[in-house]
């Protein structure tokens, strides 16, 4: 089965009947927009672990259009599980430049209420998230409203035993879940060959799950399909998996050390496959965007980018304190007494 | 309410809570039509309906993790683990997600989610079906971790864990499944204390039996024994495991001056290690020698042929406070 | 996808050209025998457990079929990892009433010795050996050897993300193993379509796995079509999965009620699919079975139930000492002084 | 041996483990072109191939489910599991399997499985990088659990680890993986120990500091400090969590008469427990005070920017031991 692709690598449009999509310049602007800010962020952020300001960071490069795509086609109430690298998507969502540090600054465990958003916390143990989405959709089967779930993972995560689970127990209990998988080659330094032998929208459907496989670096083939397939999961079609085929074109962190596993050619014909770039191929042979849009978007870029500095910086100093009383409803007495404990030691060495 | 069985007591439990609040949901591999295989949730399904009754599949880390993500959108899963030796698949949700969500978003999140696990040994079973897991969860922070012992209080603990806003391992001592005694009616009855209490099952004054689960049996049969030698015993029923109730278990050791603590589980890092450090920490002075400890042998259980010799018997439980007097 | 059949439930045999097999006398007779022992132990061993001789029993009715069938269509060499259910293939290999019923009885945690009968001992924890199979296979396959490995398990098993983790890495990696599940419509009380929405096999080709479905309560075919995927496998062909179909016509165990979840009806509907009587039914008709052989199965059959008592009835006491030492391969100081202090006391209670 | 780093010491470790023994397997997520995340494999698949040194895919209960069928074969794998935090979606198959097969076939399997585990904190990571887990597994009856501190002893315990005839859970710790040391050239090296007894890093006569892992080098500098004010400490490296060399350990405590275990896991039912109540039941009548415990915080672990005020540093060391001269 062929990733489905409406708009090709240098940018020609071919629409696809069976993935209807109105594609006008204002849709095209705002999903270019989004995607620039999101690598400009993206950028910012490596920056700043570069400078000590963050302790790790993990690079969204590559992945704009698989995210931006997908979050667009659902509605703001629909609640949405991320992995760990879903800025894009999370920018998307309204989320601010310091929600999206503070967890690597190190100054939080997590960094934004997700009632607000729609949006969970990030989830670092791979696969975790998956029940918990199957988990909510459960719920909101319950509750009997039209919203949908839908849930980010990765290439390797699908490995893991309860990414499985989660696929079949959603299709057995036939929940409004939309599994969403940014296939990008990549798991660290284990590409998917080792991690399977099929390609996984052929294992989803394995499992009953509706599954389609979509150019995860064409925005506009991402927007398509996960419009249609959320539509259909919200009448009750059931559970259904997208697979985007895209590319991590950074490392995996800022640990990580890509060219100790993969080619230079490798990147360079992801390159030539960036996702921003292939839309604005298009918009400017549609003539969609001209030096007014690209000063503004320019102006936004700076501005957050300025900002993303700024929070940066002003995050304040953490202590233990909050800890002591956030692990149960109520503190225990062994925890109020490391607290007091905690807090003479502080005093001790302040005289 | 009349004399309940401990399996009927919890089961009674249940009921209240899916009456109570219409966001308990009962989840867990056969406790729909088939009432689980205990029967702990007889009836449940037939009168509350398979929405709100589960019927899963036979995915642990599942059941914990769909019933955190119910929990997140606001219902009161309480799932049931069919036996303690097949709660470990979901032993990475319980630790690194159930566990320390609260914790994680600095207590915005609360996933109540109530994890019932029939405990232990003693009903000549095959292996993995009678395990003591307890320690494991004692040590992971964010859970709190509660034994029943007798039906009045399984009742009354269940109904507190289900409208609580923290994650509670529930577990079920399983050889006390079929023992009966009276539940009281009401919130109000002075039975029925907080969900982090430990109890003083039975007063006495030389030597204090910590204990929990399907060893308070044994350790009030016990303390009868020493009686006749003429030495009393006090039983405190620990009941919360974590956190533990220092002050009822203190105020116990620094009357009597000794104490052995009495579980199921192998005692090397077991739950007795933990309480033997704690007391000792706070009643060094008192301790006329040092804090006992009575468990399983350090083993994986045996076969069930052999279980009693593994598990402790008021037989080995006297010889510990024997050996306690005796130093 | 319809089941694989060669042997209708009447009996009648239509061969099938993509699944052949030379059906002689011969082969029928030593089917119905082991088939008809190992209903005869299965029955046996439950009127133990009901007069308290037994712990626990999980009858093998109504699958010795599928378990007949698939264990005599590989090699002796073949090592393979059952279930906990799967009597009937153990017989065939070789092992003892002992060895089978100790377990149950308590007096041990495993039976056998696996190295022996290349059979592994059985695993309660639901998956846990599928792993287990797909390392071992994957040792085979770094020995270069021509063995192969399989591994049985139950249609509810197959939930577990152990089982989907298996079938993922070991399609990814290729190893000689072969799957076998027995769907035997129900785990405990729950019905398979609480377990999947898709069949088994399904979701086996969603993985990248060669997957086949047969008639489980069919010996014949059950056979002809593990010879094939056996000797596929063993030809470098990749790992595979089989499910047959088949129906537990017991209750899970000597402690289930299963009239509290299933109808007469259902029971009575297997019945008439049970697989001893379909190959009874061909056997007759062909005049492959008369009377000599009726006698000397049914002596054979009472000798097996006799020695099943009696080694039932010969168990020794049992007691804890042997556990000290088998924890570690060299006693620990803590075992060695609970080992002391268990027989202090043990002398203490004889006096 | 030249000094070498800890990473590099296991590095060599392992090399010679594949070397001298065809069987050895070493596996993981990463661990062959990559040479894993901390490089403790680093150039071993490109010197033994792909079949021995095995990337695998990303999930653990497989990596131990079928390192344990491989073991099955006759295989000896050494299994790296990434991060301490992601050892549990393996939890079952380490301790229904792995800790089990040799009890529940009385002897008759072997399954001579290594897991090695990056644990700890310290090094500024995110959540679920920095824990330490390792009282999960010393409360598991049937499994090795060690610690090391030093290259010398990384190197040495793992290749001991790689030829033993049991389970070994194998922590080292990340925080010190960068600290040289020399490391002994044979196994006739007298500072080659056997791998389950502990080790007396700094002779003292005032009191005992029990530690293991990146705490050994903590208490050291905890017990320079003292030595300054007049206290001279003892500090024991366990390195056997389980089983203790109660011997080493009782004569230390037996000749100090003070005890504070420290170790970076939260303390509530934590290893430091057994210690203590071990320590408390051989030791009662030398003991001057009751054996203390520092260790991390009984929260889940912090943010990186609080992972200093969370975990052990001498001061807080120091802080115990105040308390226990003061008692
Ligand atoms: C259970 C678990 N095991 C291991 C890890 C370590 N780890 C973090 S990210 C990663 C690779 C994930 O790859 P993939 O799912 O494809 O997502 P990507 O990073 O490519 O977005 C690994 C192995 C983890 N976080 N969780
Ligand atoms: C991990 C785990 N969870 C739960 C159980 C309890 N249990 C034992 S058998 C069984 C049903 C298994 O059904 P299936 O896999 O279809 O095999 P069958 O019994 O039908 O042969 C259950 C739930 C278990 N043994 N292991
Ligand atoms: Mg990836
Ligand atoms: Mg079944």
């Amino acid at each position: 089965m062929e990733p489905v692709q409406l708009l090709s690598p240098d940018g020609t449009f071919t629409p696809d009947p069976a993935w209807p999509l109105e594609v006008t310049p204002q849709l095209c602007r705002d999903f270019y927009r989004r995607m620039v800010l999101a690598r400009r962020f993206d950028d910012e952020a490596l920056a700043l672990q570069r400078q000590g300001e963050l302790g790790l960071w993990l690079q969204s490069r590559g992945q704009e259009a698989a995210q931006v795509g997908s979050i667009l086609a659902l509605r703001d109430t629909d609640y949405v599980f991320p992995s760990y690298r879903e800025q894009a998507a999370a920018l998307c969502r309204g989320l601010t430049p310091a929600e999206l540090l503070v967890q690597w600054r190190g100054n939080a465990l997590s960094g934004w209420d997700p009632a607000r958003y729609r949006f969970h916390i990030y989830t670092l143990v791979l696969a975790a998230q998956l029940p918990h989405a199957t988990g909510y959709a459960m719920g909101v089967q319950r509750d009997g409203t039209d919203e949908i779930v839908a849930v980010y993972f990765g290439d390797g995560a699908s490995s893991e035993g309860e990414a499985n689970e989660a696929f079949n127990w959603a299709a057995a209990a036939g929940v409004p879940l939309l599994f969403f998988c940014q296939n990008n080659h990549w798991a660290i330094s284990t590409p998917t060959h080792i991690q399977m032998r099929a390609p996984l929208h052929q294992r989803a459907r394995g499992f009953g799950l509706d599954a389609h496989v979509v150019d995860g670096n064409d925005v506009l083939a991402v927007h398509a399909v996960t419009r249609a397939v959320a539509e259909q999961i919200r009448a009750g079609g059931g559970p259904a998996l997208i697979e985007a085929v895209t590319y991590r074109m950074a490392g995996h962190s800022t640990s990580d050390d890509p060219t100790r596993y993969r080619t230079a050619s490798e990147l360079d014909s992801w390159q030539a496959r960036d996702p921003i770039a292939r839309l604005e191929s298009l918009m400017v042979a549609q003539g969609w965007i001209d030096e007014e849009l690209r000063a503004q978007i320019a102006r936004e870029s700076d501005a957050l980018a300025e900002e993303t500095r700024r929070v940066c910086r002003e995050f304040g100093p953490v202590d233990m304190t909050g800890m002591f009383s956030a692990v149960l409803a109520q503190q225990s007495p062994l925890l109020a007494e490391e607290r007091r404990r905690h807090e003479a030691l502080v005093v001790s060495y302040a005289d | 309410m009349p004399e309940l069985t401990l399996s009927k007591a919890i089961n009674t439990g249940l009921r209240r809570a899916l009456e109570d609040d219409p966001k308990v949901i009962v989840m867990g591999q056969d406790v729909g039509g088939l009432g689980g295989v205990f029967r702990v949730t007889d009836g449940l399904q037939k009168d509350f309906g398979s929405d709100r009754v589960i019927d899963t599949p036979l995915a642990e880390a599942s059941i914990v993790g769909t019933a955190i993500g119910l929990a997140l959108r606001g219902y009161r899963p309480i799932c049931e683990i069919q036996f303690d030796g097949f709660v470990y698949p979901a032993f990475s949700q319980i630790v690194s997600q159930l566990a320390k969500l609260r914790a994680r978003t600095n207590g915005l999140l609360s996933v109540p989610v109530v994890i019932r696990i029939p405990v232990g040994g003693g009903i000549g079973a095959v292996e993995h079906h009678s395990e003591s897991n307890e320690a494991y969860f004692a040590h992971t922070a964010g859970l709190r971790v509660v034994c029943c012992s007798d039906p009045h209080d399984a009742h009354w603990m269940l109904r507190m864990a289900a409208r609580g806003a923290d994650p509670v391992i529930f577990y079920e001592p399983k050889r006390r499944y079929w023992s009966k005694a009276d539940v009281a009616e009401s919130a109000d009855d002075a039975r029925v204390l907080p969900l982090d209490r430990a109890r003083v099952v039975r007063p006495g004054r030389d030597l204090t039996l910590l204990t929990y689960g399907g060893m308070v049996a044994t350790c009030l049969e016990a303390a009868e024994i020493a009686a006749e030698e003429g030495r009393d015993l006090e039983v405190v029923d620990l009941r919360s495991l974590s956190p533990l109730d220092l002050d009822t278990i203190t105020a116990s050791v620094d009357r009597t001056g000794r104490c052995v603590v009495v579980h199921e589980a192998p005692t090397f890092a077991g739950l007795g290690a933990e309480v033997g450090s704690a007391v000792t920490e706070r009643c060094f002075y008192r301790l006329e020698a040092p804090v006992l400890r009575v468990g399983g042998y350090n083993t994986p259980y045996p076969p069930a042929k052999v279980e009693d010799q593994y598990l402790p018997d008021a037989d080995r439980v006297l010889d510990a406070v024997d050996r306690a007097f005796a130093w």
